[in-house]
């Protein structure tokens, strides 16, 4: 039996693609895949992500936004800084795309069965908690799960990712989202303030929750031991890293801390794990 | 199973082998320098330097190696990979170190669900036929490592050099085929006693002395020691050390060439470039020599055997002999045991 | 002994804090080579040595101290990149303590391994003597016909511009008159220069250690490693091999001090100082100019003269 | 893409000021040279990196020619003179290292000299097809 | 070019003469035939002609026929030396009457006498002849219909003081209407009438002037290159030879090309239309037009891009006429080709092409000008009669500078009650702030934004300005030879002025007055004239003649050079009597001390003996030397000097009182030696210059400038010391970490030549619009198109 090249992109094309933010920073692609049997063959779980390639340009890891309950809808938000980044920004609707994955470990659902979810996002790191938040908002899977609160920040109203379906799950009662920014402007009549604060203000009890939490260095930084202030064991609160990755399969030896590979055995740790790795971040 | 070989025939023998076989054998490029290559005549297998620069990890894990094609015709891109192999191969001439740092590479390469088919392509059609060290240096201490310089352990077959002649033993049942080889004679049993005198005195002379044992242990609690700040200060940050290393194994991927047609192709790297973990947003988690010498000892010695078990070192001595401000790993190993010597306070440990 | 006269200089320096560290050479593990040391208290200045395997560059360290004040141990060619690297903002030369040496020609290690069997495994020098040990021998070599090529015409023994000078000037006569390497290389025809480089430089494995140990290359990024623009593809295509080392070594034009640290530091031994030889003979031809030697004049390649040679255009 | 027989192709990087105003000249003037030339226009024949000569060799091109204002005309005063060391130190070490000598070439041409500027390139066409086309850094004789 | 192809041949028999004669003053300095002006340029015409021909044709002998040799510009000594030294070029001193032809060889024969008196006959090839200029017979048309009056040569009459003025106020006389002369003055005063016409319009300046308002640019950076390419026929010019549908088909099959099209003429107004139509429907980002040459059509078709909302700089053009089909008009094959390879590479650099800003720097509208002399003041005047704003610096107590020593000028004009009356006027000028007795400490900054530190004795002032104008004159030679100083009888021709001005009769008592002329000028220390020695040693000569008729006066030159109409001086003093004696450079006069005083010792060429001359009055004519500041001036406005020690203009004859760096201006004496007539045109001028920029409200910087990737550079330095313009600087610049080396580049300086980013060895510095990574997109596409 031959064994599937792991190196080898999927072909697939871009179906819609549209600029998230006001700073053009973030561009939303969704993609479909051009046989129909890779994409039955594609199964997910949020928190997972792929190695998206652009032929001639190279290939970069994005984290998947949209949720497995989306009939099988494959979105990516990508943040414009490099060579292949801008690449992805540039390429019309309807070209071409290479697909690497699903590759890394995911959220782990199974342990969230029955237990409150407190999901902390930041910045542009919101993609893989979307699909988590998604998932569970879907009538099957609503249930698992009891209480699920949301803290959602960034730096200016106008860079905040996917704003309607942030409306529509204002509107739901059976998830409370608090959406803060850094700075407001003139129309912005929600929140205005840092996240580890409005954190603090909310307080959620930490008695039998689970604390999802995604942003850049400094807000978890400041985060975190917030949580641990609201006696959060550090095995109940999880985090995706975000670091440089080339093979995605934990060959390359690019992403590893210590013994670990963020590709293979994250990115999606929890923070007792995090704890005992060698500082060198 | 033990052959005699008699040197004289050795060419022919290898010009049998060849008919069906691709072989790889050391080339001497110039004075003092060889390197594995695909073998076109038997003449040209150089095998008198004790070992090649760049280790026989080559032979599976190329430097440079163009993993697919792709090519836009009509609109759509179709992608070519490029790992199958026609001919079965031999690698002549690999000492035990590099065959031993081959299984090592391979627990990573061909671990979990996803398989570097590349690398086993190679792995699977290769028979390996090892050769023995007989007169290791005194940079090797490849016995301190768990290995010996007549380890056997992952070779198809072995080659004792003998003086006039090889005696092959066969180890696994791969190369079974041409074993019948009409040069191939019975040894006598003063070949067999030479060939164990060889081996016990090849064995004192390694160096056995250099404390790898429990070293995964004391560098756990070691991270952020300011042993580190002295071990790096002499290294300029050359990748000589990790490409000459026979278990390093990171590597980069690229594109090459336009949109239209190229390939795309996967090269070695090394952890002591600051670009390894230089992150598009400028962030560096190891951003000066400090870091990425300390990556290199620690993925070694403590990463490495917390996943596989076994520390990541066969003693070959390579990054010591050509490390150009003669930075030397045993005495950083000697610098995290107990048995450092005090008086060296002062002394950088590197 | 001049030893004895580094170690009491680098004695003074750490007890009156004149420096925050001095860089020198010491003993290591392995016979016939030194290895840069890095003291930091008056008691480790005694692990300083100086005989004729002191090769390495040290200025190349300098630039990772530059926030402090630091002793050097320096030969003629060190000293001369050093000066080099201050005209190119690297340092204030305040910042710096040049222990000047006068170089007796650095001896090359592989030319000695070759001249003997079997692997060495104590050596120790006397006078003009190298005593050798291996296993089953022992022999003395004669080091004067050992040198490295780069040390055979070097005519700038004698360390200038430094702060104080560890022994009396040596007198500068090179041993072969001009360069043999450029002379030999000179005379083949263009298409056996060119095969010559070629087959010399496919040897490369890019491992950069002839641009890490140079310290002229100190740039952030290597025209090497940009991506845009990509001037050269990262595999091991012989024409882009060849694209690298020519490039490297035109960078150095006007500003290599013929150390020869990069041919020294070769894992793959690729012959690589006749070609900055080669430049630094163009730029003394063209522009009188030779690296380090005057604190003053402009490195040539960043100024011009009215009068610049100029019939090779029409 | 070889003909019968082979066409050198040569890249030209013309100052702005001068020579490219210079090879205008040669087009109003109706001065007739060999088509093999490909021009790039640059702001000033200072402006050439010697990786771009180095480049265009690699890639194959069989001759390059970098032709500037004459000393003391440059629109940017030292454009030229600064150009002209990087020139010579190139081409010498090119040429030590085997380039045959003729394949890269210098010249000035100001903006009225539009016979000289097709002389040049006629002249630079047959230095070319008499040297041959450039292989020296072509991989395919090379495993 | 030319009619014979470059060739230099002989009309006649189209053969190459190998001998060729120029015969100099044929119409000029001839007062017989009513020429008695001397046209100033021949003398340098007939050098440069003969340096042309001697580089066409080395193997030519050329010899020079002079009277006077007169090179008196900047840098036309050296000129005439390099003549003779590089070319051998004969020059002898001998005034040819007539010629004759040899009925056999018809080649010419020269009868000519040499120094000594000695009569030689040789042939030529070829002879020229060095014809002066004259009056147009529009001359007078216009002086009749415009009613302004002219001089007795048939040139306009200028006022004293005032040599732009015709008879008329209103109407100025610019360039050799007003007689002959050289390209740097005729330039100088092209700038210098428009400044004066400006001033009196200054009332209705910028009235007429729209404002072009221009639709918001697109934003580009978040959409890939979408290329659309317009290919020319330009009728048959293209057409004829370029299979331009071919290309058009190729250029569609291209990367990132969303549109491609042929136009039978690009640059006509329709096809504007009809691209930016194109622009609207296909969201084209990049424009790239395969016509004629960049350097003529560039700017229009970048205005068209920006007209559509496109940044200008988004346009990129292949040029397939000039510089292809025009010039492979039999090889239509090989033509189609190369335009299909030039597309392809513009395309390719199109696609890599960035938006560039055109940013804007504020203008201060106000000007410095260093040194109140005659100069100074003129162009502060001038300035401020157009309503800017002058600070005038001048370091003694008193304005005038060198003016204040002359009294009266070559055609008799009292100079003193004029410098006063220009004093007052400066004085009492509302928009003219005088500071006397100051210095410059610092001057820091660039056009438009200058801020100079200056001192007057210990109160410090820092001026806000726009322009600086450096009139910081020049100094009198103060001469070593002849004794000077050591004896009161020799005095300079300056100090003989003032006596003649203020005791003229302690002059009338002398018997003996002997003038030597070029003392310390035209040698190896000093390798230039001073212009106006020798006018103003006749000045003196004439004055105390008409004083004392029965004063000998000898006056022992090298040349005369009393260029234009100060040659009717020079033979109205020839016909009062006094001597001139020429003497070789190598056979210098000598003075001796005897008991009864001096005598000067001369060799006599046409006597061929050395004549003793009992003076009782030496005159030493001493050139001008830089003044002594003008070297630390030159490091603070970081402009050059040239080698003589004056400063060096832009361009000697097209830009002569502009400094490269732009903003800064150059006049009168601190350029080189001049008259004083001269210094008042070259001061208009550099007002003028100054005026076109103060009068802009802020000054555009192109867009093609460098930029520096201040993570990438180390701060090496090597950008800042080739960069022709000064506009780079090494700095250290905190970062988030710490501090950081790096260079900095002067946005409103840099002209962008792209010579630094050749230089860096690391790419960290890039010409923005002529990338590296352009420049390797073309190389490559071109190599494996």
């Amino acid at each position: 039996m031959k064994v599937k090249n792991p190196y080898l992109p999927i072909p697939a094309v871009v179906k819609r693609a549209y600029i998230e933010t006001t700073d053009h920073m973030l561009r939303t692609l969704e993609l479909k895949f051009l046989k129909e049997e890779d994409a039955q063959a594609f199964h997910f779980i949020p928190g997972q992500f792929c190695e998206l390639s652009i032929f001639g340009k190279g290939e970069a890891p994005f984290g998947i936004a949209s949720s497995p309950t989306e009939d099988g809808r494959l979105t990516f938000t990508i943040n414009k800084a490099g060579v292949v980044t801008t690449a992805l920004h540039h390429i019309e609707e309807g070209s071409e795309i290479g697909i690497r994955g699903p590759l890394g470990n995911g959220y782990p659902m199974e342990l969230f069965k029955g237990k409150n979810l407190l999901v902390i996002g930041g910045g542009f790191a919101f993609t893989t908690l979307r699909s988590l938040i998604t998932y569970f908002l879907h009538p099957a899977n609503r249930s698992q799960v009891n209480q699920i609160t949301v803290i959602y920040g960034a730096r200016m109203p106008g860079l905040l990712l996917y704003k309607e379906e942030l409306n529509s799950w204002q509107k739901r009662e059976d998830i409370h989202l608090v959406v803060t920014v850094d700075w407001g402007d003139k129309d912005w009549k929600g929140k205005v303030g840092l996240v580890p604060n409005v954190l603090e203000e909310l307080a959620p009890s930490s008695e039998n929750t689970i604390a999802v939490i995604c942003g850049p260095p400094m807000m978890i930084k400041f985060t975190l031991p917030k949580l641990v202030a609201l006696q959060f064991p550090d095995e109940r609160i999880y985090t995706s890293l975000e670091r440089r990755m080339k093979c995605g399969i934990g060959k390359c030896g690019r992403c590893n801390i210590g013994h670990l590979y963020v590709c293979k055995d994250g990115p999606v740790f929890n923070y007792a794990q995090l704890k005992n790795l060698p500082r060198d971040d | 199973m033990k052959w005699k070989l008699e040197k004289k025939d050795f060419q022919k023998f290898l010009q049998g082998l060849m008919e069906d076989y691709d072989l790889f054998a050391p080339v001497k490029l110039t004075e003092g320098v060889s390197e594995f290559k695909k073998i076109n005549q038997p003449e040209e297998v150089y095998l008198n330097q004790l070992f090649t620069q760049k280790p026989a990890k080559e032979v599976f894990f190329p430097q440079s190696e163009v993993m697919f094609h792709y090519e836009k015709r009509g609109g759509q891109t179709q992608t070519i990979s490029l790992e199958e192999i026609e001919r079965e191969r031999i690698l002549l001439g690999a000492k035990p170190c590099e065959i031993k740092a081959i299984s090592i590479i391979e627990k990573v390469f061909m671990s979990g669900e996803s398989i570097d088919v590349y690398f086993l392509e190679k792995r699977r059609k290769t028979i390996i036929m090892g050769l023995a060290c007989n007169h290791p240096l005194s940079t090797c201490f490849c016995t301190s490592t768990g290995g010996s310089p007549f380890l056997r352990e992952g070779s198809d077959l072995f080659l004792i050099d003998l003086g006039e002649s090889f005696l092959m033993e066969g180890i696994t049942g791969k190369g079974l085929s041409f074993q019948e080889n009409k040069f191939l004679k019975e040894p006598s049993e003063e070949d067999l006693n030479t060939a164990q005198l060889i081996e016990s005195k090849a064995f004192q002379k390694v160096d056995s002395s250099v404390p790898v044992e429990g070293i995964e242990k004391r560098l756990d609690l070691m991270m952020e020691s300011t042993f580190w700040n002295r071990v790096h200060e002499k290294c300029v940050g050359c990748r000589i050390c990790t490409y000459l290393c026979p278990t390093c194994h990171c590597f980069d991927m690229v594109d090459e060439g336009g949109p239209q047609r190229g390939q795309r192709v996967r090269n070695w790297d090394s952890c002591l470039s600051p670009l390894y973990s230089l992150e598009t947003s400028g962030h560096n988690p190891r951003p000066t020599g400090r870091e990425r010498t300390r990556q290199r000892i620690m993925h070694k010695f403590n990463y490495y055997p917390k996943i596989y078990g076994q520390v990541a070192c066969v003693g070959c001595g390579r990054c010591i002999l050509y490390c150009p401000v003669h930075f030397d790993i045993r005495k950083a190993i000697l610098w995290t045991s107990p048995k450092r010597p005090k008086k060296y306070e002062e002394r950088s440990s590197s | 002994m001049i030893q004895e006269k580094i170690r009491e200089i680098a004695k003074d320096l750490l007890r009156t804090k004149k420096v925050d560290l001095v860089i020198g050479f010491g003993e290591w593990t392995l016979p016939l080579r030194t290895t840069p040391l890095f003291i930091r208290t008056p008691e480790g200045a005694d692990h300083l040595v100086w005989n004729s395997f002191c090769e390495n560059n040290l200025a190349v360290y300098l630039h990772k101290f530059n926030q402090f004040k630091v002793g050097v141990v320096v030969k003629g060619c060190d000293a001369r990149s050093i000066v080099a690297l201050t005209l190119e903002k690297r340092f204030k030369r305040d910042q710096l303590f040049l222990i000047g040496v006068p170089c007796q020609r650095m001896v090359d290690r592989r030319k000695v391994k070759r001249a003997v069997q079997g692997e060495i495994l104590h050596a120790f020098e006397e006078g003009d003597q190298i005593f050798l040990e291996g296993e089953e021998f022992k022999t003395t070599l004669r080091r004067d016909q050992f040198f490295y090529s780069s040390c055979q015409t070097c005519i700038h023994r004698t360390p200038l511009h430094t702060d104080v000078l560890m022994g009396d000037p040596v007198e500068e006569s090179p041993l072969t008159e001009i360069l043999p390497e450029v002379k030999a290389f000179e005379e083949k025809s263009p298409e056996g220069r060119w095969d010559y480089f070629k087959k010399e430089v496919s040897r490369c494995i890019r491992c950069y250690a002839c641009r890490e140990v140079c310290p002229m290359c100190y740039c952030e990024e290597c025209f090497v490693d940009s991506s845009n623009p990509k001037w050269i593809e990262r595999g091991q295509l012989p024409s882009d091999l060849m694209f690298y080392h020519i490039v490297r070594a035109y960078h150095q034009t006007g500003r290599c001090s013929g150390c020869g640290a990069c041919e020294r530091a070769c894992p793959m031994e690729i012959r690589l100082t006749y070609l900055t030889q080669k430049l630094n003979q163009e730029v003394k031809d063209l522009f009188n100019f030779e690296t380090g030697i005057d604190l003053e004049a402009s490195p040539p390649l960043s100024t011009f003269r009215m009068d610049d040679h100029q019939d090779f255009i029409k | 893409m070889m003909e019968d027989h082979w066409e050198p192709k040569i890249l030209a990087f013309l100052c702005n000021w001068c020579s490219y105003a210079g090879a205008d000249l040669a087009g109003t003037s109706r001065i007739q040279y060999p088509p093999n030339i490909r021009v790039i226009r640059v702001p000033c024949s200072g402006r050439i990196n010697p990786l771009f000569i180095l480049k265009a060799l690699q890639s194959g091109i069989d001759g390059v020619l970098v032709s500037g204002c004459h000393p003391g005309d440059c629109h940017y005063l030292s454009g030229n003179y600064v150009g002209r060391r990087k020139s010579v130190t190139l081409k010498r070490f090119l040429e030590y290292l085997g380039i045959e000598e003729g394949r890269i070439q210098f010249s000035w041409v100001s903006a009225a000299e539009g016979g000289k500027f097709a002389q040049v390139v006629s002249e630079m066409v047959e230095k070319i097809k008499g040297l041959g086309p450039n292989t020296r850094f072509s991989t395919t004789l090379f495993s | 070019s030319g009619p014979f192809k470059g060739q230099l041949l002989r009309p006649s028999d189209k053969k190459h003469p190998k001998r060729v004669a120029w015969i100099q003053c044929v119409g000029s300095r001839d007062s017989h035939i009513g020429k008695g002006y001397c046209s100033s340029v021949c003398c340098m015409y007939a050098t440069k002609e003969a340096i042309l021909a001697k580089e066409h044709s080395p193997k030519m002998e050329a010899t020079i026929f002079y009277m006077d040799l007169r090179a008196y510009g900047k840098d036309f000594d050296k000129y005439v030396e390099r003549a003779k030294r590089d070319y051998g070029v004969r020059y002898i001193r001998s005034r040819i009457s007539h010629l004759k032809e040899d009925p056999e060889t018809n080649q010419l024969i020269i009868h000519y006498e040499t120094e000594e008196g000695e009569r030689v006959l040789e042939k030529f090839d070829l002879v020229v002849l060095s014809i002066g200029l004259e009056p147009t017979r529009s001359h007078q048309e216009i002086a009749t219909t415009f009613n302004i009056g002219l001089n007795p040569y048939g040139f306009a009459q200028t006022p004293a003081f005032s040599p732009l003025q015709s008879s008329r106020p209103g109407i100025y006389i610019g360039g050799t209407f007003s007689g002959p002369k050289d390209i740097p003055e005729t330039v100088a005063q092209a700038s210098a009438v428009a400044a004066c016409a400006t001033s009196l319009l200054t009332k209705a300046r910028g009235s007429l002037v729209t404002e072009k308002e221009q639709i918001p640019e697109r934003n580009v950076h978040y959409q890939g290159p979408r290329v659309g390419v317009f290919i020319c026929h330009c009728g048959i010019n293209i057409g004829g030879v370029v299979d331009v549908p071919a290309v058009v088909e190729y250029a569609k099959t291209l990367p990132y090309v969303v549109h491609a099209e042929g136009n039978l003429y690009t640059c006509s107004q329709d096809t504007q239309e009809q691209i930016k139509k194109m622009i609207e429907k296909h969201r084209m980002n990049r424009v790239v037009v395969a016509s004629c040459t960049p350097r003529t059509h560039e700017p229009l078709f970048q205005e068209t891009i920006r007209e559509a909302g496109l940044n200008r700089y988004l346009f990129e053009m292949a040029n397939i006429r000039d510089q292809c089909s025009w010039v492979h008009m039999n090889q239509p094959k090989e033509a189609t080709e190369k335009a299909k390879d030039l597309v392809r590479m513009a395309i390719a650099k199109a696609a890599l092409l960035d938006p560039l800003p055109t940013q804007t720097v504020e203008m201060e509208p106000k000007a410095l000008i260093i040194g109140g002399g005659l100069t100074g003041m003129t162009a502060a005047k001038q300035l401020s009669q157009a309503g800017f704003e002058v600070y005038l610096i001048e370091k003694n107590s008193v304005l005038g500078g060198n003016a204040r020593a002359i009294h009266y000028t070559l055609d008799g004009d009292p100079v003193q009650p004029y410098l006063a009356s220009l004093i007052k006027e400066v004085e009492k000028s509302p928009h003219i702030h005088l500071m006397t007795k100051t210095v410059i400490e610092k001057i820091e900054g660039f056009v438009g934004n200058f801020k100079t530190q200056v001192r007057n004795g210990n109160e410090m002032k820092e001026i806000k300005h726009g322009v600086i104008l450096v009139a910081t004159g020049a100094e009198e030679y103060h001469p070593r030879e002849y004794l000077y100083g050591q004896v009161p009888q020799v005095v300079t021709q300056k100090e003989l002025e003032e006596r003649i001005a203020l005791h003229p009769n302690s002059l009338k008592v002398l018997k003996n007055i002997v003038m030597i002329q070029c003392v310390g000028s035209r040698n190896d220390h000093r390798a230039y004239c001073s212009r106006i020695c020798c006018s103003k040693a006749i000045k003196n000569a004439l004055k105390i003649k008409s004083m004392a008729p029965e004063t000998n006066i000898y006056v022992l030159y090298r040349d005369i050079r009393t260029y234009g109409f100060q040659e009717n001086y020079y033979e109205q003093a020839r016909d009062s009597g006094i001597i001139f004696i020429h003497y070789e450079s190598n056979r210098e006069p000598r003075l001796e001390r005897t008991e009864d005083g001096l005598e000067v010792i001369v060799y006599e060429p046409i006597l061929r003996e050395d004549l003793k001359l009992h003076a009782d009055l030496i005159v030493l004519s001493v050139g001008m030397t830089p003044a002594s500041e003008n070297e630390r001036l030159s490091q603070m406005l970081k402009v050059p000097l040239n080698e003589d020690g004056f400063f060096l203009e832009a361009h000697m004859k097209l830009r002569p009182v502009d400094f490269a760096t732009e903003g800064i201006f150059l006049m009168g004496l601190a350029h080189g030696p001049k008259s004083m007539e001269e210094s008042i045109i070259q001061a208009h001028a550099a007002a003028g210059r100054a005026m076109t920029y103060l009068s802009r409200r802020e000054l555009e910087i192109p867009g093609i400038i460098s930029e520096v990737d201040e993570r990438k550079c180390m701060g090496c330095g090597l950008c800042e010391s080739v960069c022709p313009y000064q506009a780079i600087e090494v700095v250290i610049k905190r970062t988030g970490v710490g501090e950081k080396q790096v260079a900095q580049i002067n946005k409103a300086l840099c002209k962008g030549c792209g010579v630094c980013s050749a230089s860096c060895r690391s790419g960290s510095i890039d010409l923005k619009g002529l990338t590296n990574a352009e420049v390797l997109a073309q190389i490559t596409e071109l190599a494996f198109g």
